[in-house]
């Protein structure tokens, strides 16, 4: 199994991106894909990074969701591929049209790191089959503009229709996103985005390893694990 | 070259927490209280061709999940 | 794209006999409204042979100002100890270095921006940890960490205050979080003395493999000197405005922007445009441009090298239109760096700096004239010895003089906030309540202290901060190149390392601190103190000093006292590095700190780097299990 | 209460790193370029006295060191 993650100009969680999928999936197994390419070099699953990508001007994630790269993933995602978007690889997923709602400036209007609780709500996408529904995962969050927003029939259709993947754990929904949720799927559950980091909660020295759950997730998908 | 400027604002409905600060801050700073403050952005460019706003707001310079844009074009 | 080299390089020109750069000298009442004294004025003529025209005016004043020549201080800043076992590169290079074992080095330096945050603190904080990130990564490290030290007025009574430190903390945050380098810590402080004149120091550390560090001096002659990073504008010409000419109106004043920009999503391509230039070899020397700009970047670099420069303001990349030379020359626009290359290298520098957007221009060429020759076009704008304008500043003795009364002549006595007789349980409840005691959480959680995944022990954890040194992604990046497939679990797995050998994994721990109040009382004792506590923080986690850098945050030395608090502090900074065994590594100097009210306290910040044998064996802060017994060490 | 618009831009001269964020994406997504792109604010709210506006904004809403403000209330 080989994971791809998009680098954008300005990305700077890719890095750490790339080394969770390897502790994941084997190392030698992850590489970077440049956002100037079409690409994908034939990866089984493509994670879109966190960051700053183009330097969030304009709208975070906007100028991103238009790069060649995407285009591709786009078509990768429609093929039932694996993506996964973090933070504002997730913000970039909305931002294409590949996840539904879009982000807001948080409540408090502050860029605010934190280690946060996530409930798993559906372990069965293909970033969180290695996941229990219920499990609270200790991921660190860290954003600014990361209060998760979608009108309110379309979080009622959401739920409705198991696409909430993650909420916030009671007192840990500090941007004020919509219902709590901090991650969604699409319809089809092979893209994934949430607002914290689960690459940097990969080895217990630096805080926590819940966050590998995700990582290791496509491989049961694929069989492999 | 043509001048615009467009503008983008919150949608109604949508919380706008910049717009909520200014309107705490202003009778602490001493100002009559305001009402409707809303926080959006401007965009101003010259353009070789002004049909393509329209196309731009929609790819580009808005989201139109969250904001409306208005556009207007100098004669 | 590319260039024909041969007919577009710039080349070393032939210069008559003669020939004297075209324009009127402005004269010594515009050098004097530039800050040159009069007897340094007559200096500057004297090493030209002539008057200085309006670039080399602009040159001199900045070359020879405080900021660039620490005249009052580098007589003292000799008697500092920069030797020590673990150090790679001492004072005098963009940042200084030491060697943290396996091969590994780390690069860092503390440096102010105390007047532009106090002006616009937003701005002001960010492009100061704009600025030292790029003394770090110029060095060929890459920024692994930032530190901050904050010092303002009593927040509790000052609405200016408040907004100071709001506006810091959100730039700090901006700049760090947006360019993916963790910031791991810092002190703040809140005292009458700093309300007109608040201190942002910021610190960062820097991870390279020693081998491929890289210095700053400018060589070989022929070679070709490459601009790349943001286009040039007006930032921060304020003080040299005096020079513009007449056409500009008094009108026109305000459109002179004096606050600079920063952009750390250009810095975020700089950095990785500029550690890819240096992994592949195609750099003969780089540098930033900081302040003063391509003044102060290229006469250094043609100063370290032995060399002279031709540089042509007119190729330079402009953000708007009606430079002139000058202001070209001293323009503080901010992401800019500025390498040598030799010709035949040139298309392919270029080439890389289009892949990262941060497209480099050839603007200059290294000369043996040992001169600083500066073209508009085909004119001969300035002309000037490199060693005059690098070197020959006039350096100052500083005249220190404990003042009679002590301290409280210099400084109010601080607000007293809980008044005596107040019952234990309210007094406490104030105490831990009040601006200097509080949690310092709601700041430092606007910092992103994990990205890079090297963080052991971030803000709030333990007395100092601790980083795995390389870390997995520093060990990628040079096995590999961090485009490339890499295998760090094999490799891991051969050295019998990696999370799950149960082997030891080295680091670092870094710790940043200064209290004013108590160097204010007694300058050199409270220097040492600061000193001390830092190597106390370290020795918590488990870390031995390696090295440190300082920032030296005082008034006017021209004022007796002042230079005594500087004499006497300097001389406590240096016992107290001898005695802990850590050298100095580099530092800042940042004098004239003063506001309406006087003088700030006494600052000199004290950033130090020790080495941790094991990551995984550092204590955190805080009692961990019920049962555990308590043990008070030392006297 | 009268309803008032606020324009705020960034100072000529002064870095806009969003602008050229902007300008650079243009031609990537098919359009004719732009030029002059300047991205500001635009802040919209109904105020009790508009002639406090101006205090307003070089108090809170504007930055005067690098950014200039238009103030446009409707009659
Ligand atoms: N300006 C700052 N930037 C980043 N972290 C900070 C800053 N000020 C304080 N901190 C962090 O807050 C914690 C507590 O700081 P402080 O009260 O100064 O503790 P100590 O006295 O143990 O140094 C430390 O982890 C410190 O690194």
């Amino acid at each position: 199994m080989r994971v791809g993650v998009v680098q954008f100009p300005g990305s700077c969680d890719e890095v750490d991106a790339l080394l969770a999928a390897e502790r994941a999936v084997g190392a030698g197994n992850a590489e970077l894909l440049w956002h100037r390419d079409r690409d994908l070099k034939g990866v089984d699953a493509v994670v879109v990074p966190g960051g700053f990508s183009y330097g969030d001007y304009l709208r975070a994630g906007a100028i991103a969701a238009l790069s060649p790269a995407m285009e591709s993933v786009a078509a990768f995602a429609r093929d039932g591929g694996p993506v996964l978007g973090i933070c504002n690889g997730f913000q970039v997923l909305c931002e294409a049209g590949l996840l539904p709602g879009t982000m807001l400036m948080n409540v408090g209007r502050r860029f605010v790191f934190r280690q946060v609780e996530l409930d798993v709500v559906a372990a069965d996408t293909a970033w969180t089959r290695a996941t229990r529904r219920g499990q609270l995962l200790s991921i660190p969050a860290k954003h600014q503009t990361g209060r998760w927003y979608a009108p309110d029939e379309t979080v009622e259709r959401l739920v409705a229709d198991d696409q909430v993947v993650f909420r916030y754990a009671a007192g840990d929904n500090y941007n004020g996103s919509s219902d709590g949720i901090a991650g969604v799927c699409n319809a089809a559950r092979n893209v994934v985005g949430l607002m914290p980091h689960p690459e940097h909660a990969v080895d217990p020295l630096t805080g926590s390893a819940d966050g590998l759950l995700l990582f290791r997730s496509p491989l049961e998908a694929a069989g492999v694990a | 070259m043509p001048h615009a400027r467009i503008l983008i604002r919150p949608k109604a409905g949508i919380l706008d927490p910049q717009g909520v600060a200014v309107e705490q801050a202003l009778p602490q700073l001493g100002f009559q209280p305001a009402e409707n403050v809303r926080i959006g952005r401007l965009v101003e460019l010259d353009v070789a061709d002004a049909t393509e706003l329209e196309a731009i707001c929609d790819k580009l310079l808005a989201n139109p999940l969250i904001e409306d844009y208005e556009i207007q074009v100098d004669a | 794209m590319s260039p024909d080299p041969a007919t577009t390089l710039p080349a070393p020109r032939e210069l008559a006999p003669g020939i004297v750069p075209v324009g009127e000298a402005p004269g010594v009442e515009a050098a004097v409204g530039l800050g040159l004294t009069r007897d340094e004025y007559a200096l500057v003529v004297e090493k030209l042979g002539r008057e200085p025209v309006q670039v080399e005016l602009a040159m001199f004043s900045l070359m020879w100002s405080e900021h660039c020549a620490y005249k009052h201080s580098k007589l003292l800043l000799k008697t500092l100890p920069t030797e020590g076992p673990a150090l790679v590169l001492g004072p005098g290079e963009n940042a200084g270095a030491v060697d943290v074992g396996d091969g590994w080095t780390v690069a860092f330096k503390v440096e102010s921006h105390n007047h532009p945050s106090a002006v616009e603190p937003f701005q002001g904080a960010a492009t100061g940890v704009g600025g030292i990130l790029r003394d770090i990564f110029a060095l060929g490290a890459r920024p692994i960490a930032v530190l901050d030290a904050l010092r303002f007025g009593e927040v509790e009574d000052s609405d200016r205050s408040r907004f100071l430190l709001d506006g810091a903390v959100r730039g700090i945050g901006h700049y760090g979080n947006s360019i993916g380098v963790p910031n791991i810590g810092g002190d703040v402080y809140f005292e009458g003395p700093y309300e007109t004149n608040c201190l942002v120091n910021a610190m960062a550390l820097g991870l390279l493999r020693q081998e491929k560090l890289m210095l700053s001096a400018a060589t070989g002659v022929g070679n070709v000197v490459v601009l790349f990073g943001a286009s040039t504008g007006r930032d921060g010409i304020g003080g040299a405005s005096v020079l513009a000419s007449a056409e500009l109106g008094e009108d026109d004043a305000d459109k002179r922007p004096t606050v600079q920009v920063g952009d750390p999503f250009e810095e975020a391509k700089l950095v990785e445009c500029t550690l890819e230039l240096l992994d592949k070899g195609l750099l003969e020397s780089v540098q930033d441009l900081g302040a003063a700009g391509l003044t102060s970047s290229a006469s250094e670099m043609a100063s370290k090298g032995e060399v002279g420069l031709d540089l042509d303001v007119a190729l330079v990349p402009r953000r708007e239109a009606g430079l002139e030379p000058f202001e070209v020359m001293v323009s503080e626009s901010q992401e800019r760096m500025l390498c040598v290359v030799t010709p035949d290298r040139v298309d392919e520098v270029i080439a890389i700096t289009d892949k990262w957007d941060v497209h480099g221009t050839a603007i200059g060429v290294v000369t043996d004239s040992r001169r600083f020759r500066v073209y508009d076009g085909d004119a001969l704008v300035g002309d000037m010895p490199v060693p005059a304008l690098v070197d020959d500043c006039p350096l100052y003795e500083i005249h220190p003089q404990k003042p009679a009364g002590g301290p409280a002549e210099i400084y109010p006595a601080p607000v007293a906030r809980i008044a005596g007789g107040t019952p234990v349980r309210d007094a406490l409840l104030a105490l831990v309540g009040s601006a200097n005691v509080a949690d310092r959480r709601p700041l430092f959680e606007q910092y992103d202290p994990v990205v890079q995944s090297r963080t052991v022990r971030r803000p709030g954890q333990a007395d100092a901060a601790v980083l795995m040194i390389p870390g997995p992604a520093g060990r990628r990046a040079v096995v590999g190149g961090l485009a490339g497939p890499t295998d760090i679990a094999a490799l891991e797995a051969a050295e019998g390392s990696g999370p799950e050998s149960g082997a030891p994994i080295p680091g670092v721990g870094v710790s940043i601190d200064g209290s004013g109040r108590r160097v204010a009382a007694d300058p050199y004792t409270g220097t040492v103190w600061n000193v001390l506590e830092c190597a106390a923080n370290l020795a918590c986690v488990g870390a031995e000093p390696l090295g440190l850098t300082n920032n030296l945050n005082f008034g006017n030395p021209e004022k007796p006292h002042i230079a005594w608090q500087l004499t006497e502090s300097v001389r406590g900074l240096g016992d107290a590095c001898r005695a802990t065994g850590a050298p100095v590594v580099g530092g800042n100097v940042s004098l004239y700190n003063e506001g309406t009210t006087g003088p700030i306290y006494p600052t000199p910040v004290v950033g130090m780097v020790g080495k941790v044998p094991d990551v995984t064996v550092t204590a955190p802060l805080g009692f961990q299990r019920h049962g555990d017994a308590i043990a008070l060490v030392g006297s």
